[in-house]
Order: structure tokens, then sequence, then C-alpha cells
């Protein structure tokens, strides 16, 4: 029936609103100064293509493609910085999870790292209802970076020798009744 | 009420009405209401032409009641108001409907805002038509000035208004006037001095024969309304006499107790107990701080006391209550630096050499701890880079929403101080946006650019000690993002300057409490009008000058400070004000006596009379609120233009039928 | 004092001596944790980058599985800690969410209504439900001359909670003043540990971790206090990748709040879970069985000179 | 479920005049977009508002009623809206009883610089009376609509 407040939802359909609406709290993205606190902030920020800002002044310029495949919402560590320190309260790290949920949605990224880390972990998640850190690393390693396993062969071992890494899965009793859950928020998640 | 000949004006306000109201359509419908004579429309009603269509419609058709539906009746009521008494109506059988901020302007859909429209006139018509005619009430205007805050706003109007030959009370907080002020050294864009340019101001305020200066004073309470204001002030003990004292300072000199300064000397430097806060200080006066006097605390030392030359000192005295009747009220409280420990990713208070900006006054100032030296807080150490931090506090939601005005300017006139005492030191600026909007500002810009500053635009994220590469060691570390670079920079210096919001006083809302005015939801204290009416408020007699109102730079306050006054000498002038007839009455032959009323009041205006058994309303106290309209039992005390009848008119008008449906059977009075 | 308790995977085996000790402590304090039955993984920051709805709904089902008498719920991890609380808060804020998060825990007979369970971390509990007073008293064997640095990381603190400050906490500086250890007080305290960026790009986490140590090591840190195993998991078992990748020789034991808190408390180093971190914590800890004297804080503020000028004092400042 | 879709519930606002309906003139000069659906009518103080005339606004067919008046402790009278939320609580209480939606009655504050809170105010509170649909009051009272028995005050009766 209208907009809250007096921000204009101009060209809806356009890559900056489906952003927004794709996050919650996602309007307050309209808001944004450009001050920079977020790219100063971050720990990851000079690691990152293009710094949180910089991001937010090529959504609104609707930069779909260099948006998602840059590797900047994959170096989000989640430390929730910005979002404190952000002086429009723009809830960044949560846009940096919309963005990885839209590029791993249209296949847009370059280094295949970060969202296989988040797929396969998640895959765990989806069939035991828990997370199962031997099964997951190794899966995660064999398959995308064998030749990583190195390293990750004297942290295993460190790891093993101290007994802990679980060598067989846990799972919750009822993944059936996760799993009806977890469809339905599928449904309805792909329904909107 | 029957028979009376109403007329109806519908204003387009060229298309800020007309362009979502069928105002047309909302005047032919009006026509048809009860009592209406003659229902128009026009494109500006409140135009001279506008105005002569009412008044021609009075006399001519010999209207006894108007209805204006246009803007909110806080712009125009009084204009057509006006209109009607040149006609020969009484101005209270005028009602208006606001069409405009209540209607066109928030509703998109037309069909939807011309049906609000009419039943917005509708409920005007129903109400106007219970109207009574009133009298204004007149009131005498009291020559003598409160004005509130001795800082450069407050002293500017005291100084107006003594000099046109009207009485003042100047109060102030502190012990000495001056404000903010008087703690700078420099001002920008033209670096004078500023102790040269306000102890002259100072000295004037503190000699006129006009003003009456009462320093180290609250003001505790205010009663009255415009014209006639009683005034209570609380005169803190300063344990020093004023009649013998000479203000030579012996006492100052010998007092063995030193305490950090946090107001004078923003927190750097130090005072004595009995102290003056700096040598120009007006009154000459010094005060005891019984907080940290040794005598206070111990019971004995009584130095200042034996070294008085003149018996000054007197341990025995006590706060003071003093009150005084003021026509006028000018609050000129000003403003208080924002905590920047509330942001501590800044590290101030943490970090030795992160500064704030009045604390970087006070070093800069030849009279202030350091005699002018830019040091670092070991007293000695020059520094061979700064950084300025701008924004600290503005211009974030977490913080002030607001931009505080003054900081780019202020921040641009450290860089400047900093290259000219030590040259070759690198001065870095942090800012979000450069707002340079004054008579020589932005050239004072483009100076500091030519002078070599480094600009970095960007919010400083954080400020930290934590070394992360070679050549951070023993540095204070700014980091930002260099948004111009688009890249995360971190540069290490030795000093850091922020420069806090400016912020409403702690008490600020207590202020406008006080003198019944509202504040923002940042607490600055709401003038009447942003634009055309800043130094007045909603309450009459009561005005504001400087950074009460909302950050300001010195020529802005002081601009205010002198508005406020011509303001206040304008009434004066006029000797006597109108005042709304908006009372309550009571009925004392249906009065039952039950007193609940008088408990309602909040101005103690309804005195219960013991000889009839009834209560009376003061009409000279009663500020027409209602409350008491609305809790008598028996219905007997009736709100003057708020009626019970009048009100429940306008809702049977509010609530008329639109849609074409039966209009509702019964439209009778509740309590007819 | 009763508490639901929600575990996280990690607590059962990565950080099983958190657990334990978690355990122990809550034990002596009086404190009664009674595990969700059936919980599940709360998807880390894992989820959120893949399904929007279906992370919500699978960090719903745990509070769905709160039972009704139970109000608050103690979280020792700090990202799951974030991912239920946020929860929660987020379904209340955004009803939408609310009711499609409800729609999809109908599908496996579950409700939750938001604000039905508070979510508390362990370390909010243990300062503000116990009290550090309380704490005081129960201590046998202070950890005097321990010089421990507090690492608070982010979760546990940001996005604002409300119990301590998102940019400078001092829950826990307290707290282990209240067990006689002498506190770090480093400015890194809050930041970022890397979190998963071991698994996306070592250049990063490595550099994340180094700072870290770095700065705890500047200040003569003898040991690091963390509450969370993400936090531990990379100080602990990556210091010695970081020290192979920059040639650095650090060895800061990593230990949890609650292992420090069980050996003040007088619980064996088995009920503290002792032994299963991988920096040793043998030379550190040998300094709390030997009394040793108190050392000068290496970062003191020299004695000031006459000339020097005054340092603003801070509102919470403690001697 | 059509009926309830064409609904446009009709709500009277009672505003203070010094903060709330200066808050909505704020919104007003701001553009900011809301429903049309609240037609305000001014008092000086909330503290005016006799209950009597919020059962007069329900009874002559609004749907709805919002009093908005200045935050508490701001008020332009010392505490006239104190004394307005003692009365909505009692006139609330006797509405419950008679079957009224509590939400169909609602007290509010909004400062004069609170256009925004005005515009969201009204936005939430005609999207409520929405969905509780249109209020027949004379159902609800179960005969021709009137209260007598509730509303006159026995004093006025004696007095009579």
């Amino acid at each position: 029936m209208m907009a809250s407040g007096n921000g204009q939802p101009s060209s809806p359909g356009t890559f900056f609103e489906e952003v927004i609406a794709k996050t919650p709290g996602g309007e307050a993205l309209r808001l944004c100064l450009q001050c920079g606190t977020c790219g100063g902030s971050c720990p990851s920020g000079e690691d990152m293509d293009y710094t949180p800002r910089h991001i937010f002044a090529m959504l609104a310029a609707n930069m779909k493609d260099k948006v998602l495949r840059s590797n900047t919402p994959w170096y989000c560590v989640s430390c929730y910085y910005c979002t404190e320190r952000c002086p429009q309260e723009i809830p960044i790290t949560d846009i940096m999870y919309t963005l990885k949920r839209m590029a791993i949605a249209q296949g847009l990224y370059e280094d295949a790292d970060a969202p296989d880390w988040s797929q396969t972990f998640i895959g765990m998640v989806e069939q035991f209802g828990r997370s199962y850190e031997l099964g997951l690393a190794t899966r995660y390693h064999l398959t995308h970076r064998p030749l990583g396993k190195i390293r990750l062969g004297t942290f295993a071992l460190d790891m093993l020798r101290r007994d802990r890494l679980a060598l067989t899965p846990s799972s919750i009793r009822n993944t059936s009744q996760l799993r009806a859950i977890l469809d339905k928020a599928k449904e309805l998640e792909g329904a909107q | 009420m029957m028979g009376e000949k109403i007329g109806v004006y519908v204003c387009h306000c060229g298309s800020n009405i007309a362009g979502k109201v069928d105002v047309e359509e909302v005047a032919r419908w009006a026509a048809d209401l009860t009592n209406v004579e003659v229902s128009r429309h026009y494109e500006f009603m409140c135009s001279s032409l506008g105005q002569e269509l009412v008044e021609n419609d009075i006399q001519e058709k010999g209207l006894t009641r108007v209805v204006v539906a246009a803007c909110s009746p806080h712009m125009h009521e009084r204009t057509f108001r006006g209109a009607c008494a040149r006609a020969g109506l009484n101005p209270y059988l005028f009602e208006m409907a606001n069409v405009r901020e209540h209607d066109s302007w928030i509703h998109d859909e037309p069909v939807q805002a011309t049906n609000k429209a009419k039943a917005l006139v509708s409920a005007a018509v129903h109400r106007v038509t219970y109207h009574e005619p009133l009298e204004p009430m007149q009131a005498k205007i009291n020559p003598a000035t409160l004005v509130v805050g001795g800082g450069v706003a407050g002293i500017q109007a005291a100084l107006e208004i003594a000099e046109a030959g009207y009485p003042v009370y100047l109060v102030e907080r502190e012990p000495s006037i001056g404000g903010h002020m008087a703690q700078l050294d420099k001002t920008f864009p033209t670096l004078d001095c500023s102790a040269c340019i306000l102890t002259p101001k100072m000295f004037d305020a503190g000699n006129h024969p006009n003003i009456t200066l009462l320093s180290y004073s609250e003001v505790e309470g205010v009663d009255g309304y415009v014209g006639n204001f009683t005034v209570t002030i609380r005169k803190k003990a300063r344990f020093v006499n004023e009649e013998l004292c000479t203000g030579c300072g012996i006492c100052t000199e010998k007092c063995p107790k030193r305490v950090i300064d946090g107001v004078f000397e923003a927190g750097l430097g130090y005072r004595k107990a009995i102290y003056r806060p700096f040598p120009q200080a007006v009154p000459k006066y010094p005060v005891i701080d019984a907080e940290s006097c040794i005598y206070f605390e111990r019971g004995k030392c009584k130095a200042c006391q034996m070294f008085c030359p003149t018996e000054a000192i007197d341990f025995e005295q006590e706060d003071g209550i003093v009150t005084v009747e003021v026509g006028n009220v000018i609050l000129a409280t000003g403003y208080d630096l924002f905590d920047t420990r509330k942001i501590p990713q800044y590290g101030y208070g943490r970090l030795a050499n992160v500064f704030t900006s009045l604390e970087f006054e006070r070093m800069v100032n030849a009279a202030g701890p350091t005699a002018g030296s830019i040091v670092l807080r070991d007293g000695v150490t020059t520094p061979g880079s700064v950084a300025i931090v701008h924004c600290v506090g503005s211009r974030d939601k977490n913080y002030h929403e607001y931009c505080s005005k003054i900081c780019c300017m202020y921040s641009l006139k450290f860089a400047h101080l900093v290259h000219e005492r030590l040259p070759g030191t690198e001065v870095y600026n942090f800012y979000i946006d450069m707002r340079t909007p004054g008579k020589g500002y932005e050239e004072f810009y483009h100076r500091l650019l030519e002078e070599g500053t480094h600009f970095i635009r960007g919010r400083v994220a954080e400020i930290t000690d934590a070394v992360r590469r070679p050549g951070e060691e023993g540095k204070i570390i700014v980091q930002a993002e260099d948004t111009l670079m688009g890249a995360q920079r971190r540069i290490p210096v030795d000093m850091v300057i922020l420069s806090p919001a400016i912020q409403a006083r702690h008490d600020a809302s207590h202020v406008a409490h006080l003198f019944g005015i509202s504040c923002s939801h940042d607490n600055w204290l709401i003038e009447k009008h942003p634009k055309l009416d800043p130094v007045a408020t909603m309450t009459d007699g009561i005005f504001i000058a400087g950074c009460v109102q909302g950050p300001k730079d010195i020529p802005d306050s002081v601009a205010q400070g002198a508005a406020a006054a011509a303001r206040v000498l304008g009434l004066i002038t006029q000797g006597e004000v109108e005042l709304e007839p908006v009372r309550a009455i009571i009925d004392e032959e249906r009065c039952s006596g039950c007193r609940i009323c008088n408990n309602m009041c909040p101005y103690h205006a309804i005195d219960f009379i013991e000889d009839p058994g009834v209560s009376r309303v003061n009409p000279a106290l009663c500020k027409g609120c209602g409350t008491c309209v609305a809790a008598c039992p028996s219905g007997v005390v009736t709100g003057a233009h708020f009626s019970n009848e009048q009100i429940m008119a306008e809702i049977e008008g509010i609530l008329v039928s639109l849609d074409g449906k039966e209009p509702i059977p019964e439209v009778e009075a509740l309590t007819a | 004092m009763r508490y639901a308790y929600y575990p996280g995977c990690s607590l059962e085996r990565s950080a099983a001596s958190y657990h334990t000790s978690a355990m122990k402590v809550a034990d002596r304090l009086g404190l009664v944790f009674q595990e969700v039955d059936d919980w599940n993984c709360c998807g880390a920051t894992e989820y959120f980058a893949i399904n929007l709805l279906p992370a919500y709904a699978l960090v719903a089902r745990n509070l769905a599985l709160v039972p009704g008498d139970l109000a608050q719920m103690a979280v020792p991890c700090s990202a799951c800690y974030v991912n239920l609380k946020k929860t929660d808060k987020y379904m209340g804020k955004y009803p939408q969410l609310a009711q499609r998060v409800g729609q999809s825990l109908a599908a496996g007979q579950l409700g939750y209504r938001p604000g039905g369970v508070q979510v508390r971390h362990l370390l909010d509990i243990i300062v503000n439900d116990v009290g550090c007073d309380a704490i005081t008293k129960g201590v046998v064997k202070p950890l005097t001359g321990l010089r421990v640095a507090p690492y608070y990381g982010c979760l546990i603190v940001r996005p604002e909670n409300g119990f301590d400050n998102p940019e400078y906490p001092t829950s826990m500086d307290r707290l282990l003043r209240a067990l006689g250890a002498k506190v770090v007080d480093y400015p890194l305290k809050a930041q970022c540990c890397g979190g998963h960026m071991t698994q996306i790009s070592e250049k990063v986490a490595y550099e994340l971790i180094r700072r870290l140590l770095h700065n705890a090591a500047e200040y003569d840190a003898d040991v690091i206090a963390c509450v969370c195993p993400m936090c531990q998991l990379n100080l602990d078992a990556y210091q010695g990748n970081v020290n192979r990748h920059f040639g650095t020789d650090y060895r800061i034991p990593i230990l949890y709040f609650t292992q420090l808190m069980a050996l003040a408390l007088g619980l064996s180093a088995a009920d503290a879970g002792l032994g299963s971190e991988i920096v040793s914590a043998q030379p550190a800890l040998a300094k709390i069985a030997v009394e040793v004297p108190q050392e000068e804080d290496k970062k003191a503020r020299k004695r000031a000179d006459k000339r020097a000028l005054p340092m603003p004092t801070m509102p919470d400042e403690e001697a | 479920m059509s009926e309830k879709d064409n609904f446009e519930p009709v709500i009277v606002g009672f505003l203070c005049n010094w903060c709330s309906y200066r808050a909505a003139d704020l919104a007003g000069t701001s553009r900011i977009k809301m429903p049309p659906n609240v037609r305000d009518i001014r008092v000086m103080c909330t503290g005016r508002l006799d209950p009597v005339f919020v059962l007069k606004a329900l009874r002559e067919g609004a749907d709805g009623v919002l009093v908005m008046g200045c935050h508490p402790g701001q008020c332009h009278y010392v505490e006239g809206n104190y004394k307005t939320m003692r009365r909505m609580a009692l006139l609330k209480r006797t509405l419950r009883q008679f079957g009224l939606e509590d939400e169909r009655v609602r007290l509010e504050w909004a400062s004069a610089a609170e256009g925004p809170k005005f515009a969201a105010t009204v936005t939430q509170m005609t999207e409520t009376i929405r969905e509780l649909g249109p209020l027949n009051w004379k159902q609800l009272l179960g005969g021709n609509g009137h209260f007598r028995p509730v509303l006159e005050p026995e004093l006025e009766e004696v007095a009579a």
C-alpha cells in the first residue's frame, strides 16, 4: 500500500533492489553515506577486491556481475565490526551473506574454495544434523584442495593425537524431522 | 445554533492542495452542509485577494461563521482570524480545516484525498456552528528580561537589550560568563584571537548599569506567562563576599589544593580549590569549590581566609534564592561536547596522545596549560605527525545523526595551527565530507590545501597502538579506508585530535520543561518555525539563541542573540500582548464542590472557594489544557474554544458518510 | 539456577575440554544445565551463505526444542550463540520471517514464538548471574602471577548483545581478576581470529591469527583465555602453521576461560580438561603451582614529569 | 473475505496541539506518505480527552480511535498525558468488557519532531484495523447503539 518512509522504491527488479529485498533490514542500504567505516574496520579488507563501501557503490550502480564475481563477500569473516560501527546502521554482514547466496545461486564466483567449503559444511549438516570435522575436512580438502593436504596432515595429526577429531559422524536422532523442516523452508524460499 | 450562516473557503494553495484534492468538488459538496451559506474555492486564500473574499462575504452575505480549508492552523489561523476581525466578525467564530499538511501532502490517491478533505471540512463546519465569540485577554509586558546563559549568544542578547535601556538579568551557571568561546584560542576562518574579541563584551556585560549579572547561579522555577514571568534563581554559595572581594587573587595563590580543571581547561590543566576560571573572568570574584576544598573536607586549612586582605572569605555563606519579575526570557544555554569515551575504538582515555578538540584548544591557547606549545601528554615532546579526526559522534545513528556543523572548520583551523607552530609536522585530516559553507570558509580550506595538509576521505575505523607492521612501533595508528583510493590505510602518527560532536546540554530537557517549551528527540530546543521564526518558541515570551537550538558557529550564535533581543524589544515597546482566550470556566451554579479539578490542574489555577463551596479558575494562571474539563464529574467546567459540544460536533462532522450510504441517524450529542 | 544448555557440535569433540570444564565449573557454582534434547548444528557461518530461510529454520529448531519450563538457554560457543540470538531477534523484528520460519517448523510438528527463549552466552551467565563476588569466594587456588590475556573475539559481543561493550568488553577481565590472575589489557581483545578463513584463504587467516598472537606476546601474556571453540582452534591448532608461515616462534597456550576457572576453583587438571591443547600449557601453568612474585605491569605508565598533562579518567577504570 | 479486502477503515485521531498535531504537520511538510484513513481532531492536550469522546467516535461510525500525545515527561502542560494514560487504561478495560478488540483504541506518543513516527503509527493502526474488519457498534452493545448506562454519570441524573 505504501512505502515505509519517503524512500522511493525506484526501479523494482534491479540488482540493488533485489539485494535489499533478500536481506532482512536491507532497506538501510539506501542510507549508505560512503564514509568507509566498514572498509576501514574490516580485518580482511586489505585482501578484498573491493572494500564493502566500494561494493555498496557498485550495488547502487547495479554492477551485478562485478559484485558477485568479487571475492569481497567470501572474504567476510563475519566479525560484525562493520555492522556495529556503521553510522547508518546498515546490516553489512547480512548483506555479505545475501551476496554469497546470490553468487552461488547464479554460479557467479571466481574462486570456488569458499562456496565449496560452505556447501560441503551444509551438506554434512543436512545429512547428520551435526557438523563432523574430520569428514568435513577430508571431503572438502580431497575434493577441492588436494595440494593443501600436506599441511592439513600435520594439523589433523595434531588434532587426532589429542583426540580432538571425531572419526565417526555424530548424528541427531530425528533426522527426518529436520529434513522435513528444511525441505519446507527451501520450498517457501523458492516460492518467494 | 440553527440559522447560522457559514462561509466555506477551500484553498488550492497553487497545486499544493489542488494537485491531489479536487477542491471544486469539495466546495460544491460543502455547499449542501447544514447552515452553509456560501462555499467557494480560491487559488491562494492567504493572499490579500483571498482574504478580501472572506471579508466581502461577511459584510455582504452576513456570514456569522467562517471555515477555511487550507494549511495547518499553526500556519495561517491568525491570518484568517484577522480577516474576520477586519470585517467585523469575532475572530473566534472561525475554524480551519487542515487539508494540506494532513491531507494533500501525505496521500497519493486523489479520490481518497478528496474524501478526507470533505470529512475535515464537515468537521470544521459542524464545530464552528458551536463556536462562541471570545475576547482575547490583554497582558502588560514587564520591560525586564531574563537571559539564561552567559556565552557569546547570551552576552550579545543581554547587551542589545541593556543598550536599548531596559533591565536584564543575566544568569550564568559557571563562576564566570564567557562560555565556550572564552576557552578558544583562534576563531575560524579569520584567525582572530577569541579572547581579544570576547573579553571587551564580557566586561561590558559585567559592568552595564542595566545588566544584573547573576553568575554561579541557576534558574530553579518559572511561573507565569508572556509579559509576566516570575523566576526563582538559586545563587550558589561562592564562599566569597562579593562586596568585600577586590579580585586580587592572593587566595588562589595561597590555596594548597590543586585539582584537575574539567570545565574551563577541559581536563587538560589544573586549578586551585578557590579559583577564578581564567584571569579575565567576569565577575572577577573567585569561588571555593567545596568538593575539593581542604577545609570543607577536613575542617582545617583556611589558608585563603588567612591571607585575604579584605576578609572576603566566608565559609558560612549559604545558597541564596533570588526572585525576579520579567516580561520575557531568552534561553542561550549552549552545548556540551560529546563524550568521546563512548567510542572506545578511538582510544580516548586509553591512548595518552589522543586528545579532544577542546583539550587541543586549551593547549594552543597562550594562556592555557602549556602556554600555547603543542606537545604530547608527557608535556615535553613535540609531535612529528598529527591526525585530526572529523565526525566523532556526529553523522552517526549510534550517537548523533546530525552534522555538528562547526567541526570541519575548526579541524581545518587545528591543521593550520599545527602547520604554523610546528613547521614540518605532517597533518592528516580524516573526513567524510568537507563542509565549509560560510563566508570565507571554502577559501580557508583552500589555504590548508596549499599548506600541505594530507586530506584522507574516509571515516576513521579505529585508533590503536597495536603494531601490525614495521614503522608503527611507538606510534598511534589511525586506521581508515581511503575511500578515494578504495583501500584500507594505516597512518602511524604521534598525536590524534578528535573533533567530537556538539550535543545538547545534558540538562536541556529539564530546562525545556522548566520553561514550558519543547525539545527535539536529540534535546535541541525547538524554534517556532525553522525558517521564518528561528528564535521564538511555541511559548510566547520565551526565546532561544545560539547552540541551545542546534549546532552553530560564533557568527550565527551572535546573530541569534541579537535577533532574540530584537524580538524581545519589539514586545517591550508594544507594552501589551493579546493572550488566547482558551481558558477553563466553572459554572459555579452547578459546581458540586467535589474539588477533583483542583488537584488535576498542573498550574494550581483552580482554587476552592470555601464560602459558596465551589471551585473557581484563576484565568491569569489557567493555560487552557482542558484536563479539568475532562475530569469534572458534573460536566460543569467548560473549556473555552474546546467545549464538549464543539468537540462532539466535530466528531459527528468528521464521521460524515462519504460513500453514498445512509447517513447515520440520530446525531444528537451524547451529553446534550 | 536452571538453564537449557546448547553445547554445539564443536563441544562434542574438538572442544571437549570446554564442555568438560564448563560442566564441572557449573556444578561447582550451583548452575543446573539441562542439555537440549536432540539439538542440531546451528549452521555456523556457512548456512546463511547458502539458503536464508532454511538457515533460520535450522537454528529455530533448537529454540523450539527448549522445554517450556526453561526460559533461558546457556550457549558456550560464540558462533552458536550469535546464530541462536540473532534468529530469535530477527523473528521478533521481521514478522514475515517469523511467519515463514514458523511454517517450516510446523512441517516438523514444532513451533517457536520469538522471545520464548532468552539466549545467553555462558560467560554472561557466569559473570552476571553468579557474579564475580561469589566466584572469588569459591576460589581455593588463585591464579596469582599468571598473566592471562582475555580474548573475546567477535561473536560474543557483536552484533551488540547488551551484556558487554562491543568494542571494549570487560566481563572476562573482571572474572579473571576474581580468579586472582593478572589480566593483560591488550588492544586486540575483541578482534577477529579469522573464523572460517583458515579453510578459504590461509594468507588472510594466518595474518589475523598472527596479529593476535603478536599483540598478546607484546604484552607478555602467559596464556590466552577464550570463549569460543572456533577462536581456540584457530589460535591453538594453527599456531604452528602461523609460525612456519611467518618464521615466528610464538608458544602461547590457548585455554578456555572455564579451564582457568576450574583450576582456580580447585578442580583437578583432568576436570579442567587440560592436556588436549596443541600448544602446551605446561610451562605457563607451572607458574601457578609455584608462587611467583607479581611482576610490574610492563605497559604501566611511566612516572609523569611535572610538566605532564593530566590523562582523562575512564568511568570504568579499576585500580 | 472480499468485503474485508474492500474495507477502508475510518479512524478518528485525537491529537494534542503541541506534539502530535505538530508531528502530523511535520509529516506533511516532509511529504511522508501514509494511508488516508485517520481523520484528526485537535485538542490542546490529550488531558482534554474526555473518554466520552472516544465512545462518541465509535458510536458515530469510527472503526478505531487513535489518541496521540506528547511523550511522557514532555507534556506541554506538565502532566496532562499521564492523566490520559490512566483514563485510557480505565476506558480500555470497560471496552474490553463489552467485547471490543483492544487494538481498536490506541494511545501513542509522538514529539513535534517525530513526523516519521506519526506516519508509521498511522500506517500500522490502519493495517491493524483493516485486519480486524469493520466495527459493528450496535451489534456489540446488543441494542440501539446507545451506551447510556455507562456513559451518563449518575451525578448528572441526580442533579437533573
